[in-house]
C-alpha cells in the first residue's frame, strides 16, 4: 500500500514541477487537475482495509470537484479572457522550477526531523504535502495572471488536502465534507469573480488591478 | 437547542429573503431577524444555559462574551439598513440574504468548539461576504473582492492546514487527533510540541488574515473602503471577532500544551506590530474609509496585545471587543452617510461636512473621540484597563510603544476627520436625496454611541461576570 | 455646607450648558451663581482649612466616585470660579451674538463645561474619573479655541493644542495606570511610603507640564493663546495652564521625589523664565506677547516649586515654607493680573481689529480705562511694588536668598536667582514696550485712531481684577495666612514651620507707598495746573514734519535685548531698502518663527513621516506581493517560535 | 513717634545732600580741564528756577507724561529711605527690603520709559528701549553683589547684610559695583550726560521733552540715585559697621565724596564707549560682582 500511495503523491509532485515549469494556461489547468484527482483517489489507498461507502462518496465527490468541475470552469474563463498563456511572470519559470525543486527537497529533508508517527514517517506523505504548499506558494506569488493564480491556489488546497489525510482517521465524516463543500464554494465563487472580473477590465492580468493602493 | 436556533433563525431568514418577491418590503428582514436574535442571544447571556462538554456547538461562556454584543451590533445595522437599501436602486435580493447568512455563520463560528466546525463557519462567512463587498458592482469592487478572497483564501487555507497540524499533536501525543477543544484541552500535555506550536503558528496568520493583523491586513483597506458602510461596520464589528474568539480557544489549547509563554510573545510582537503598522498608515491615508480600515487593523493589534498579558488582560480584550465594535460601527455608518452626500471618500474631495450633513457631522467627530480613547467612551476605559494590566506585568516597554502608537493615530484620525468635517463645502454632484439626514441614517449610529457611552460608563454586571466567565473558561485556575 | 455650594457650583453650570445656547442673560446669571458658590466653598476650605470629602454610593466607570476638596485644590479653584465668572460677564459684551451669531451659542456652552470640567479636575480624587475630567477639560479648551471656526489660523492652532494636548494625555494614561497597578486602587493620595514610585514624578512632569507651558513643551501655547477669543486666551492662560500646575503641585506632594527632581523643577523653571521672557520682549503680536509672558510666570512658579521640593529633601521648613507660600501666591497672582491683561488686550483687538503692535499705538486718548487698567496689569506683571506680583516674587526670592545664606547644599540656587532678576528686568522691558507702543504716542494706523473704549461688561471684569490685585498688595497677611494651611498640606511635616515672612511691615511699606506715590503724582498735577502748560508739538530735534511711522516701533524696541537671544529666536526678517533716485516704497517685513516648535519638533516629525512613507509604499495593490507578505509572516512568526520555544 | 522723626531727617539729608553730587563731579571735571567750571551748587539753582517754570507739553502725551517723572522721584526717595546709613542704620528694615529696594528701582525705570514713550518721539523711544534692555545686565549685578552680601553675612535684611569681604574681594566688588553705578546713573562712559542731541544717548534722550518742574523731578531723583548707588557701594566695601556711629558716618560721608571725585575723573579721562561696547561693559561689570560671589562661596567650603 505504501507503494502505491508513494506513486500517487510522487506523481502529484512531478505535476508541481510541470505546473511551475510551465507558460500554457490550458497545461497549468490540467496539471492541476490531474494532481486533484491523483490525490482524490488517496483515500482509497489508506483506508483500503476500512472501505465504507461514504469514503467512496468523499472521493467522487473530491475527483468530480477537483477533476472537472473546476478544470471547467477555469477553461471558460480563460477562453471568454482569450489568453493562453502567461507572459511576464512575477517569478520567470525557471526560477520558479528552481525554487519549486528547492521546495521539494527542503520538505523531504525537514521531514527527517519531524516527530512523525510510524506510518508517516516512511512514505512521502508529509514532504509530499509540504511540496505542494510551497508550490501553491510560488505560483500565487509568482504568477500575475488571475487564472494562474487560481491555480496555485488550487494547488495549495491540494496540499493541504494531502496533508488533512493524515487525521483521516480521527476526524469525522461531516467535518471532511464540510471542508470539502466549503473549498468547492470557494473555488467556485472565486471561477464568478474570475469571469466578473474579465468583463468589468477585459483582462484577467493582475497587474491591471492596482487601483486601490495608498 | 438554543444555541442551533442561533444559527438556524438567520439561516431560514436567509432563505426567506431569498424568495421574497418584493424588493421594497425585504430589507425589513434584517431587523427582524436581527431583533429575534438579539433577543434569544439576550436570554441566552442572562440564563446561560448547560454546556455539554463534548458537543460540537454550544453557547459556551466565551461565545456568551462576545456574541451578543455582535447580534446588537447586527440588529442596529439592520434598522440602518432599512433606510440605506431604500436609497439604492440595485436589486436587493443578494444582499439581504447575505447579511442573514454572514449572521447565522458568525453565530456558528462564534459558538464552535470544534476546530473543523470553526474553519468550516469561518470560510463559510469568508465568502457570504464576497457579495456584500462587490455590492456597488464598480470595477474598484470587483477588485477589492479579489483582493480579499485570494489573501483572505491564502490565510484561511493556512489555517485550516494549522488545524490539522493541532490534530496531528494530539496523535502524536497518543491521542484519538478528536479536535474538539474539550478533548484537546484534557489531551493538553501530551500534544506533541512541535506541531503545537507550528499549529500555532499556522493559525495565527490565518485566523490573524481575518482578523486584518499585519502584515496580512493588505485586503482590509479595500474591502472597507469600497464595501458599503454598513459591511465595514459588520465586517469590523462581526467577522474579526470570529477570528479573534478562534484564537482565543486555540491560545488556550497551547497554554494548555505548556507553550503559553512562546505564544504570548508573538501575539505580543504581532500586536504591537500591527499597532505600529496601522497607526503610521493613519498618518498618510488620504481616505476616511480606509482610515476606519486602518484604525480597525490597529484595534486588532490592541486585542491580541491585550490577550498577550493573560488574564485580566484577557477580560480588557473581551471588554474592547464589545467597545470597538459598537464605537467603529457608529463610525462606518456616519461615515457611510458621508460618502454617499459628497460621493467620495476622499479627503481631498471632501471638505466642510459639518455645513452639509450638521448631524452626521457631530456624530462622526464624537465617534472619532470615542474610537481614540477620550473619555467618557468605552475604548477608554478598556484601553486605560489594558495599559494598567501590561504595566502591572512589566511590560513597560511594550505600553510606551503601544502608547506612542495611539498618539500616532489619533494625530492620524483627528487630521483627516477634521479636513472632512471642516472648512468651506465644495458643491457636490450627488443627487440631493443622497444630503437628507433621515432619522434611519441618524439614530442608527447615534445608538451605537450611546451605547459604546453606556458600556463605559456602567458596564453592566451581567457583561461582567460573562467576561469573567469567559476568562475562567480560557485559563482555568488550578 | 460645601457639599450644598458645590453642588449649586455643579448643577447651575449644568443649566448654563443646557440652557446657553438660547438665554445669553439667564446663562450670565447662571454662571455668577456659579463663580459665586464656587468661591464661598473654597474660601470656606482655606480658612477653616478642613477640606472636604465625598464618597458617591454608585459605580461610574467602575469605580465609586470619589470628590476631595482640600486647600491646594481650593486655591486653583478660586482662580477657577473667578476668571469662569468674569470671563462670562466679559464675553456677554466682547463675543456677544451680535457681533458674532453663529459661534456665540457654542462659545456659551462650552465655557460653562470648561468651567465644570476644571472644578471636577481639581474636586476628583480617583485616578480614573481624574482623567476622564482632565481629557473633558482638554476637550472644552480645544472647542473654545476653535470657536471661531471658520478662521484657518485658529483651526490649526487648535489642532496644535489638540495634539499637544493629547500627547500629555497619554503620558497621564501611563502614569495613573501605574499608579493604579502599584498602588492597587485607583483612588489617590499620598503614597510616600513606596518609594519605588519616585520615577513615575517624571511621566507627571511630561504630561502635566504639556498644559502648564513648561518651556520646551510650551509649543502650543503661543499660537492658541494668540488665536484663541480673548476671554478664552484670558481663562487658558490663567486659569489652564494652572490645571497643569496644579497637577505637578498635587502629585510633587504626594509621590516619593526623586533625588534630583528639585533640581529639574528648577532647572525647567529658569528655561521657561527666561527664554520665555525672551521670546514674549521678540514679538509683535500683543496677545503672543502676553501668551510668552505666560511661559515666563510658570517657569517662575517651577522655581518656587523646585526650591520647596528640594526643602523637603533637605529638611528645610523655613525657605522651603517662604518658597512654597509664594509659589502659591504667584499662582493665584498670575491668574489674576494674566486675565486682566488678556481682557485688555480683547478689548484693544475688539476696538481696532488688529493684534499687531506697529499698527496700534496711542491708544490712551480714546480708550483711557483701558489703557489705565492694562498699564495697572503691566506693572503688576513686571513684578513691581506696590502691586501683587512683587509680593509673590518677593517671597519666592526669600526663599532662595534664605537657601543661599544658609550656605547649605542648596546654595547651588544661587543661578536661579540671578535667572530671577534678569527675567523680572526683561519683563519689565517687555511690557514697558506693550504698554509704550500699543497706548503711548501717536496712533500708527488709521483703526487705531478711530478706536472706541470698550463697554462697562467688558470694563467692569478688569477693574475688580484691578481692585483683588491691589488689595493683595497693600495687605499681603491677609492673604498669606490661608496660603500658609494650603502649604501645611502640601508638606504636613512643615506646619509649624515659621516662614519669617514680614508680610505685615511690607504691607505697611506698601501702602505709605502707594500713598506717596499717589500724593506725588496729584501734587505734581496741581504745580503743573498753577505753572501753566503750553501745547506743542513733540520736539525732533528741529525735524518738521513728524509722522506717526517715525516712532519707535515694536522690533525696534526689543532689537537689542532680542540681539543677545538671536541664538534662540533667529528673527527673520524681509527688507526692502530705499534705492536709486526716486526710490520706491521701503519696508521691512519682520518674523519670530516659533524655534521649538519648527527647529526641534519639525526634524522629529519629519523622521515620523518619513517612517510612515515607507509603510504607505507597503500599501501599493500589487496582490502577488499581498500573499508575499502573508507568507513573511508565517515565515517571521515561525522564526520567532523557534528562538523563543524550541 | 520717633520713627517719623527718624525717617525725616533721613528724607531731608538724602533730599538736600543728592544734588551736591553733580555739583562736585562738574568741578572736578572743570578743574581737570583747568576751567573754571560751574558752582558746585548750581543744581540746586537750576532745580529752583525749573520748579518755577511753566510746561511745554506734547500734544500727544497724557496726564502720565506729567506724573510718570513725580512716581519715579517717589520711588527713587523711598528706596534711598530703605538704605542704612553706615553706624545710622535704617529707620525701618525687615528681611528682604533689599528686594524692595531693587524693585523701587526698576519702578523708577518702568516710569521714565513711560515718560519717553508719551510722547511718541523716535529719540525718546530709542532711550527707553535702550535704558531697559540696558538695566536687565545691570539688574543682574546689583543682584550678584547683594547675593555676595547675602553669602557673605547670612543676613537678607539692608540693616544688617552689610558685613563687607575683606581683601581682593572687596575690591573687585568695589570696581564691579562702580561700573554698575557709571551704567545705572548714565555717565561716561556709558553715557554723556553733558549733550541732548546725540543719538547713541540713554538717560539724557529720555528726558529730551521735559520741562519745567517734571525736569526738576527728573534732575533732582538722578542726583538721589546717584548718591544711592555711592552709599551702597561705599558700605558694602568697607566695615563702617564696626565703627562708632559718627565716625562711621563721616567715613561714609567722604567715601561718597571719593566716589563722586572718582565718578568726575573717569567722565574727564575716559571717553564715552561706543556704543556696540556698552554691554560688554556692563558683563565685566556683573563678573566683576559675581568673581567676589564666588570668593565668599569658596571661603565657606
Amino acid at each position: 500500500m505504501n507503494d502505491t500511495l508513494n506513486l500517487l503523491i510522487g506523481l502529484a509532485m512531478g505535476f508541481n514541477l510541470l505546473a511551475l515549469g510551465t507558460s500554457r494556461l490550458p497545461v497549468l489547468i490540467r496539471a492541476v487537475a490531474i494532481q486533484g484527482v491523483l490525490l482524490g483517489l488517496l483515500p482509497l489507498v489508506l483506508e483500503a482495509h476500512a472501505l465504507d461507502w461514504h469514503l467512496v462518496l468523499i472521493t467522487l465527490a473530491t475527483v468530480a470537484g477537483k477533476g472537472v468541475l473546476i478544470p471547467f470552469m477555469l477553461t471558460r474563463a480563460m477562453r471568454a479572457a482569450g489568453i493562453a498563456r502567461e507572459l511576464e511572470p512575477f517569478i520567470g519559470y525557471i526560477p520558479s522550477l528552481l525554487l519549486g525543486a528547492a521546495g521539494t527537497i527542503a520538505a523531504v529533508a525537514v521531514t527527517r526531523y519531524l516527530p512523525l508517527l510510524p506510518e508517516h514517517a516512511g512514505n512521502l506523505h508529509v514532504p509530499g504535502a509540504m511540496a505542494l504548499i510551497l508550490t501553491g506558494f510560488i505560483l500565487l506569488i509568482g504568477r500575475t495572471k488571475a487564472i494562474s493564480q487560481v491555480c496555485g491556489y488550487l494547488v495549495l488546497e491540494n496540499g493541504i488536502y494531502l496533508a488533512g489525510l493524515l487525521l483521516i482517521g480521527s476526524t469525522p465524516i461531516l467535518v471532511e465534507f464540510g471542508i470539502l463543500l466549503d473549498v468547492t464554494v470557494g473555488i467556485f465563487v472565486i471561477g464568478i469573480i474570475v469571469d466578473r472580473i474579465q468583463r468589468a477590465f477585459d483582462s484577467l492580468d493582475t497587474r491591471k488591478l492596482t487601483a486601490l493602493h495608498e | 437547542m438554543n444555541p442551533y436556533l442561533l444559527i438556524i433563525i438567520p439561516l431560514i431568514g436567509a432563505l426567506l429573503a431569498a424568495l421574497w418577491p418584493y424588493k421594497k418590503s425585504r430589507p425589513y428582514f434584517l431587523p427582524a431577524v436581527g431583533l429575534a436574535h438579539t433577543a434569544l442571544c439576550f436570554r441566552l447571556l442572562a440564563k446561560p444555559p448547560a454546556v455539554d462538554p463534548v458537543a460540537w456547538l454550544a453557547f459556551d461562556p466565551l461565545a456568551s462574551a462576545i456574541l451578543p454584543g455582535v447580534s446588537l451590533l447586527f440588529l442596529i445595522c439592520g434598522c440602518y439598513a432599512v433606510s440605506f437599501l431604500r436609497l439604492k436602486e440595485q436589486d436587493n435580493r443578494v444582499f439581504v440574504p447575505a447579511l442573514l447568512l454572514v449572521l447565522g455563520l458568525l453565530s456558528a463560528g462564534h459558538q464552535a468548539r470544534h476546530l473543523g466546525i470553526l474553519w468550516i463557519a469561518t470560510e463559510a462567512v469568508t465568502l457570504a461576504c464576497v457579495p456584500l463587498i462587490h455590492f456597488s458592482g464598480t470595477p474598484k469592487s470587483f477588485e477589492a473582492t479579489w483582493k480579499y478572497l485570494l489573501v483572505g483564501g491564502t490565510g484561511i487555507a493556512l489555517s485550516l492546514l494549522g488545524s490539522i497540524c493541532l490534530g496531528y499533536a494530539s496523535l502524536h501525543g497518543g491521542g484519538s487527533g478528536d479536535i474538539t477543544f474539550a478533548a484537546l484541552l484534557e489531551h493538553g500535555p501530551n500534544l506533541s510540541r512541535v506541531w503545537v506550536l507550528t499549529a500555532w503558528v499556522l493559525l495565527l496568520v490565518g485566523y490573524g488574515t481575518k482578523m486584518g493583523l499585519a502584515p496580512m491586513h493588505t485586503w482590509k483597506p479595500d474591502a472597507y473602503g469600497e464595501s458599503p458602510g454598513i459591511v465595514g461596520a459588520l465586517l469590523a464589528g462581526g467577522v474579526t471577532s470570529v477570528a479573534f474568539v478562534a484564537l482565543l480557544r486555540i491560545k488556550s489549547v497551547v497554554d494548555a500544551a505548556g507553550e503559553g509563554v512562546v505564544a504570548s510573545r508573538t501575539l505580543l510582537a504581532i500586536g504591537l506590530f500591527s499597532t505600529l503598522v496601522a497607526a503610521l498608515f493613519l498618518l498618510r491615508t488620504r481616505d476616511f474609509k480606509r482610515m476606519l480600515a486602518y484604525s480597525s487593523v490597529e484595534h486588532m493589534g490592541i486585542l491580541c496585545i491585550a490577550t498577550s498579558f493573560g488574564g485580566a488582560g484577557v477580560w480588557a480584550a473581551l471588554f474592547h471587543v464589545w467597545n470597538n465594535g459598537l464605537t467603529k460601527g457608529a463610525l462606518f455608518l456616519s461615515a457611510g452617510n458621508l460618502q454617499r452626500a459628497a460621493n467620495s471618500s476622499s479627503i481631498d474631495n471632501v471638505r466642510g461636512m459639518s455645513k452639509v450633513l450638521p448631524r452626521t457631522s457631530i456624530l462622526f467627530v464624537v465617534g472619532m473621540f470615542a474610537i481614540t480613547a477620550c473619555p467618557p467612551f468605552g475604548p477608554f476605559f478598556s484601553e486605560l484597563l489594558i495599559v494598567r494590566t501590561g504595566l502591572g506585568a512589566g511590560h513597560g516597554w511594550a505600553i510606551g510603544l503601544f502608547l506612542l502608537c495611539l498618539l500616532l493615530a489619533f494625530f492620524g484620525i483627528s487630521r483627516i476627520v477634521f479636513a472632512v468635517v471642516d472648512g468651506r463645502p465644495r458643491l457636490y454632484k450627488s443627487n440631493p436625496a443622497l444630503r437628507k439626514e433621515s432619522a434611519g441614517l441618524i439614530l442608527p449610529p447615534l445608538i451605537l454611541l450611546a451605547a459604546s457611552l453606556w458600556l463605559g460608563l456602567f458596564t453592566p454586571d451581567i457583561l461582567r461576570d460573562a467576561w469573567s466567565a469567559a476568562v475562567l473558561q480560557l485559563s482555568p485556575m488550578p | 455646607m460645601i457639599a450644598a455650594l458645590l453642588g449649586i457650583f455643579g448643577l447651575s453650570l449644568l443649566l448654563a450648558i443646557c440652557v446657553g445656547r438660547t438665554h445669553p442673560r439667564i446663562w450670565l446669571g447662571l454662571n455668577s451663581i456659579t463663580a459665586l458658590s464656587g468661591l464661598y466653598a473654597a474660601l470656606l476650605v482655606l480658612i477653616t482649612t478642613q477640606p472636604w470629602l465625598w464618597h458617591g454610593g454608585f459605580l461610574l466607570g467602575g469605580e465609586t466616585p470619589f470628590l476631595r476638596l482640600d486647600g491646594i485644590s481650593a486655591l486653583f479653584l478660586v482662580l477657577v470660579c473667578l476668571v469662569g465668572g468674569l470671563g462670562a460677564l466679559y464675553a456677554h459684551e466682547y463675543w456677544s451674538e451680535h457681533h458674532y451669531p453663529r459661534s456665540a451659542p457654542n462659545g456659551r456652552c462650552w465655557w460653562s463645561a470648561l468651567t465644570l470640567s476644571m472644578g471636577l479636575v481639581l474636586t476628583c480624587a480617583n485616578g480614573l474619573h481624574f482623567l476622564f475630567a482632565w481629557e473633558a477639560f482638554a476637550l472644552c479648551a480645544y472647542f473654545l479655541i476653535t470657536l471661531d471656526h471658520d478662521n484657518k489660523e485658529a483651526r490649526k492652532a487648535g489642532w496644535l493644542y489638540l495634539a499637544a494636548s493629547h500627547a500629555g494625555t497619554m503620558a497621564l494614561f501611563a502614569f495613573f495606570s501605574a499608579l493604579a497597578a502599584r498602588t492597587g486602587t485607583w483612588e489617590l493620595g499620598p503614597v510616600h511610603a513606596q518609594a519605588g514610585l519616585a520615577p513615575l514624578f517624571w511621566l507627571v512632569l511630561f504630561g502635566f507640564g504639556v498644559k502648564a507651558g513648561m518651556f520646551p513643551l510650551h509649543i502650543w501655547l503661543p499660537s492658541a493663546h494668540a488665536n484663541a477669543p480673548s476671554h478664552v486666551s484670558a481663562i487658558m492662560s490663567a486659569v489652564a495652564i494652572k490645571m497643569g500646575v496644579y497637577g505637578i503641585v498635587r502629585f510633587s506632594g504626594w509621590l516619593p521625589m526623586p533625588d534630583n527632581a528639585g533640581w529639574v523643577l528648577l532647572g525647567f523653571g529658569c528655561a521657561s523664565a527666561l527664554l520665555g521672557i525672551a521670546f514674549a520682549l521678540a514679538q509683535n503680536d500683543i496677545k503672543r506677547l502676553l501668551a510668552y509672558c505666560s511661559v515666563e510666570n510658570v517657569g517662575i512658579i517651577l522655581i518656587g516649586l523646585g526650591l520647596s521640593v528640594l526643602a523637603v529633601q533637605h529638611g528645610q521648613p523655613v525657605w522651603g515654607k517662604a518658597a512654597l507660600a509664594g509659589t502659591f501666591l504667584h499662582v493665584l497672582n498670575h491668574g489674576l493680573f494674566k486675565s486682566l491683561l488678556f481682557f485688555g488686550a480683547g478689548s484693544v483687538l475688539h476696538a481696532t481689529g488688529t493684534r499687531d503692535m506697529s499698527r496700534l499705538g496711542g491708544l490712551w486718548k480714546v480708550m483711557p480705562w483701558t489703557a489705565g487698567l492694562f498699564a495697572v496689569g503691566a506693572l503688576a506683571v513686571s513684578g513691581l511694588p506696590p502691586l501683587n506680583g512683587f509680593v509673590g516674587e518677593w517671597a519666592i526670592y526669600q526663599g532662595l536668598l534664605r537657601a543661599v545664606a544658609q550656605k547649605g547644599p542648596a546654595v547651588g540656587v544661587l543661578p536661579a536667582v540671578i535667572v530671577l532678576a534678569g527675567a523680572g528686568a526683561l519683563a519689565l522691558a517687555a511690557f514697558a514696550k506693550a504698554v509704550g507702543i500699543v497706548f503711548l504716542g501717536a496712533p500708527r494706523s488709521k483703526p487705531a485712531a478711530n478706536a472706541v473704549e470698550c463697554g462697562g461688561l467688558m470694563g467692569t471684569p478688569m477693574f475688580l481684577l484691578v481692585t483683588i490685585m491691589i488689595a493683595i498688595g497693600l495687605l499681603p497677611g491677609l492673604f498669606f495666612r490661608p496660603i500658609m494651611g494650603v502649604v501645611a498640606i502640601w508638606a504636613p511635616q512643615w506646619a509649624m514651620a515659621d516662614p519669617l515672612l514680614a508680610t505685615r511691615t511690607l504691607g505697611g511699606t506698601h501702602t505709605l507707598l502707594l500713598c506717596a506715590l499717589l500724593a506725588g503724582g496729584f501734587l505734581m498735577l496741581r504745580k503743573i495746573r498753577n505753572n501753566g502748560t503750553r501745547p506743542g508739538l513733540t520736539w525732533d530735534c528741529g525735524y518738521v514734519a513728524p509722522t506717526a511711522h517715525m516712532q519707535y516701533s515694536s522690533g525696534s524696541f526689543a532689537g537689542i535685548a532680542r540681539g543677545w537671544f538671536f541664538w534662540l529666536l533667529r528673527p527673520e526678517m524681509a527688507i526692502q531698502r530705499v534705492r536709486g533716485i526716486f526710490p520706491g516704497k521701503a519696508r521691512v517685513l519682520e518674523r519670530i518663527p516659533e524655534t521649538v516648535l519648527e527647529k526641534i519638533i519639525g526634524p522629529g516629525v519629519q523622521a515620523i513621516s518619513f517612517a510612515a512613507n515607507g509603510a504607505k509604499r507597503m500599501q501599493h495593490g500589487r496582490l502577488h506581493l499581498y500573499i508575499l507578505y502573508v507568507f513573511l509572516g508565517v515565515t517571521a512568526l515561525g522564526l520567532m517560535v523557534l528562538m523563543g520555544g524550541i | 513717634m520717633p520713627l517719623f522723626i527718624d525717617i525725616a531727617l533721613r528724607l531731608l539729608c538724602w533730599l538736600l545732600l543728592a544734588p551736591l553730587l553733580p555739583g562736585v563731579i562738574n568741578k572736578v571735571k572743570a578743574w581737570v580741564a583747568g576751567r573754571q567750571g560751574p558752582p558746585v551748587l548750581q543744581l540746586y539753582y537750576d532745580l529752583a528756577r525749573l520748579w518755577r517754570k511753566g510746561v511745554v507739553m506734547s500734544s500727544l502725551a497724557s496726564p502720565g507724561f506729567i506724573i510718570a517723572p513725580a512716581v519715579a522721584w517717589t520711588a527713587v526717595v523711598t528706596a534711598a529711605l530703605l538704605l542704612p546709613l553706615a553706624g545710622a542704620g535704617t529707620a525701618f528694615s525687615f528681611d528682604g527690603d533689599v528686594l524692595l529696594l531693587v524693585y523701587l528701582l526698576a519702578l523708577a525705570r518702568f516710569c521714565t520709559a513711560w515718560g519717553a514713550m508719551e510722547t511718541g518721539s523716535a529719540f525718546e523711544g530709542m532711550g527707553a528701549a535702550r535704558e531697559v534692555s540696558f538695566a536687565v545686565l545691570a539688574e543682574i549685578g546689583i543682584i550678584t553683589a547683594i547675593l555676595t552680601l547675602v553669602v557673605q553675612s547670612g543676613s537678607i535684611a539692608l540693616s544688617s547684610m552689610f558685613e563687607p569681604l575683606s581683601g581682593p574681594g572687596a575690591a573687585l566688588l568695589a570696581v564691579g559695583l562702580f561700573i554698575i553705578l557709571l551704567a545705572e546713573n548714565c555717565r561716561v562712559p556709558f553715557d554723556d550726560p553733558n549733550t541732548h542731541l546725540e543719538l547713541t544717548m540713554i538717560h539724557e534722550v529720555m528726558v529730551l521733552d521735559h520741562s519745567g518742574p517734571p525736569l526738576a523731578m527728573i534732575l533732582h531723583g538722578a542726583a538721589v540715585k546717584l548718591m544711592l548707588f555711592s552709599v551702597f557701594l561705599a558700605q558694602a566695601v568697607l566695615p563702617l559697621s564696626e565703627l562708632p556711629l559718627l565716625a562711621s558716618v563721616s567715613v561714609l560721608a567722604l567715601s561718597v565724596l571719593l566716589v563722586t571725585v572718582a565718578v568726575g575723573l573717569v567722565e574727564s579721562l575716559t571717553a564715552r564707549l561706543a556704543f556696540k561696547r556698552v554691554p560688554l561693559l556692563l558683563t565685566i561689570g556683573f563678573l566683576f560682582c559675581l568673581f567676589p560671589l564666588l570668593l565668599t562661596w569658596m571661603g565657606d567650603l
